[in-house]
């Protein structure tokens, strides 16, 4: 078993209402995108943030991932917009 | 390679890439451009990935040009109009070298680097800049 | 716009570009590079013609590319291993157009300043340096 | 008529042994390459300076032309290797 400590950035993190969340790991096979249907359920603030999945990234232990990527064994989700930094 | 909120000189970063054997320096400098009512930029980033990305995008960078030397500063936090944000400069013994590095590097920075800009207005608004597919086409234009 | 047998500091240059209001700097530094036996190198350059040919490629680079400030100093002489030769630097309001026209300028300079460079060794001997075709090449690729 | 200054750099002004020389400006239609060739029988430096023309650029007026240009009403030739600045 063990947690998953998911963070939320900018535009993210502000309709969510917090920076992070910590959930027990999904099943084996579960995606980051599974995980995101099921939190979009917990909160009127998660569904909205998580509403349109084509301005969403991801990243596992630090690692930019596609959304279909399983969760598998990571101990850090991020979930934010695309960067804009530089 | 520096993630930092502090200014940063970038006539001193210069200097140390002009201090290694190489002959050919390339510097690229942002700073937070006044478009018109901008009173201020926030950079927010998440601290865990940052210095991992921006490592990851220095040892491409090496990988691929024979470069001597490499200053990544990359800044957070609020930054006033006319702010320096962001600072990239190489040191090679080849002027194509370290031109195409620190367009490269810069390039990179801004689709792989976990930084997010908030625009503040003098009137009091604030809104999250939104990324720019241009950029994307450009980072990609490097291939892997 | 500067050719100068006096050397410049790359710093003040920077700041004096990072004053316009643009927002993106790119520069170049140019330094005499030890190749191994190398103590100086002595630049001759055809000053009526120089500032004309410098202009010019200025002119160019102003037509291609929104620039808000341009920085090119080249110095002639004779100049010790470590001396800085050249230095260019862009300011525009858009990252690309600063740091493509750092690199068109530095290429042009390369192949259409008059400048010949000659090399002095520790071993007494002088000799010329040859044009790299390379150089050539790489700026007919800007096109015209 | 009129004068024609000639200005030489680098080894082409070595070899010469001299960085400038005026001559009468040539009749119409004269090429710098018919320039050279009659230069080239003045001295065996000049000779030597001229022999290969590959290796050998030009500039009429400060403006950099190929060697098969007339020089028509240019007050200065300069004559010099491939530049090598920057």
């Amino acid at each position: 078993m063990g947690q998953l400590k998911i963070l939320y950035f900018a535009w993210v993190r502000e309709r969510i209402g917090r920076d992070e969340e910590t959930l027990p790991r999904p099943p084996a096979g579960a995606t980051v995108a599974q995980l995101l249907d099921q939190l979009a359920a917990t909160s009127a603030g998660h569904a909205e943030a998580f509403a349109d999945r084509a301005r969403l990234r991801a990243a596992l232990d630090q690692s930019f991932v596609p959304l279909d990527t399983p969760v598998g064994e990571a101990r850090e989700l991020a979930i934010f917009p695309p960067v804009t930094g530089g | 390679m520096r993630v930092s909120a502090e200014d940063f000189d970038p006539g001193a970063e210069l200097a140390r890439l002009e201090a290694l054997p190489g002959g050919a320096i390339a510097s690229f400098t942002g700073l937070v451009r006044d478009d018109g009512g901008l009173t201020a930029l926030h950079l927010e980033h998440y601290p865990a990935m940052t210095e991992r990305a921006i490592a990851d995008i220095v040892a491409q960078a090496c990988a691929r040009w024979p470069l001597l030397g490499v200053t990544v500063i990359h800044r957070h936090g609020t930054l006033p109009v006319g702010a320096r944000i962001v600072f990239v400069g190489t040191a090679s013994s080849h002027r194509v070298a370290s031109l195409e590095a620190c367009a490269f590097l810069i390039d990179w920075l801004k689709v792989s680097a976990p930084f997010w800009k908030q625009e503040r207005r003098s009137d009091g608004t604030r809104g999250w800049v939104e990324a720019a597919g241009a950029d994307d086409a450009r980072a990609k234009a490097w291939g892997k």
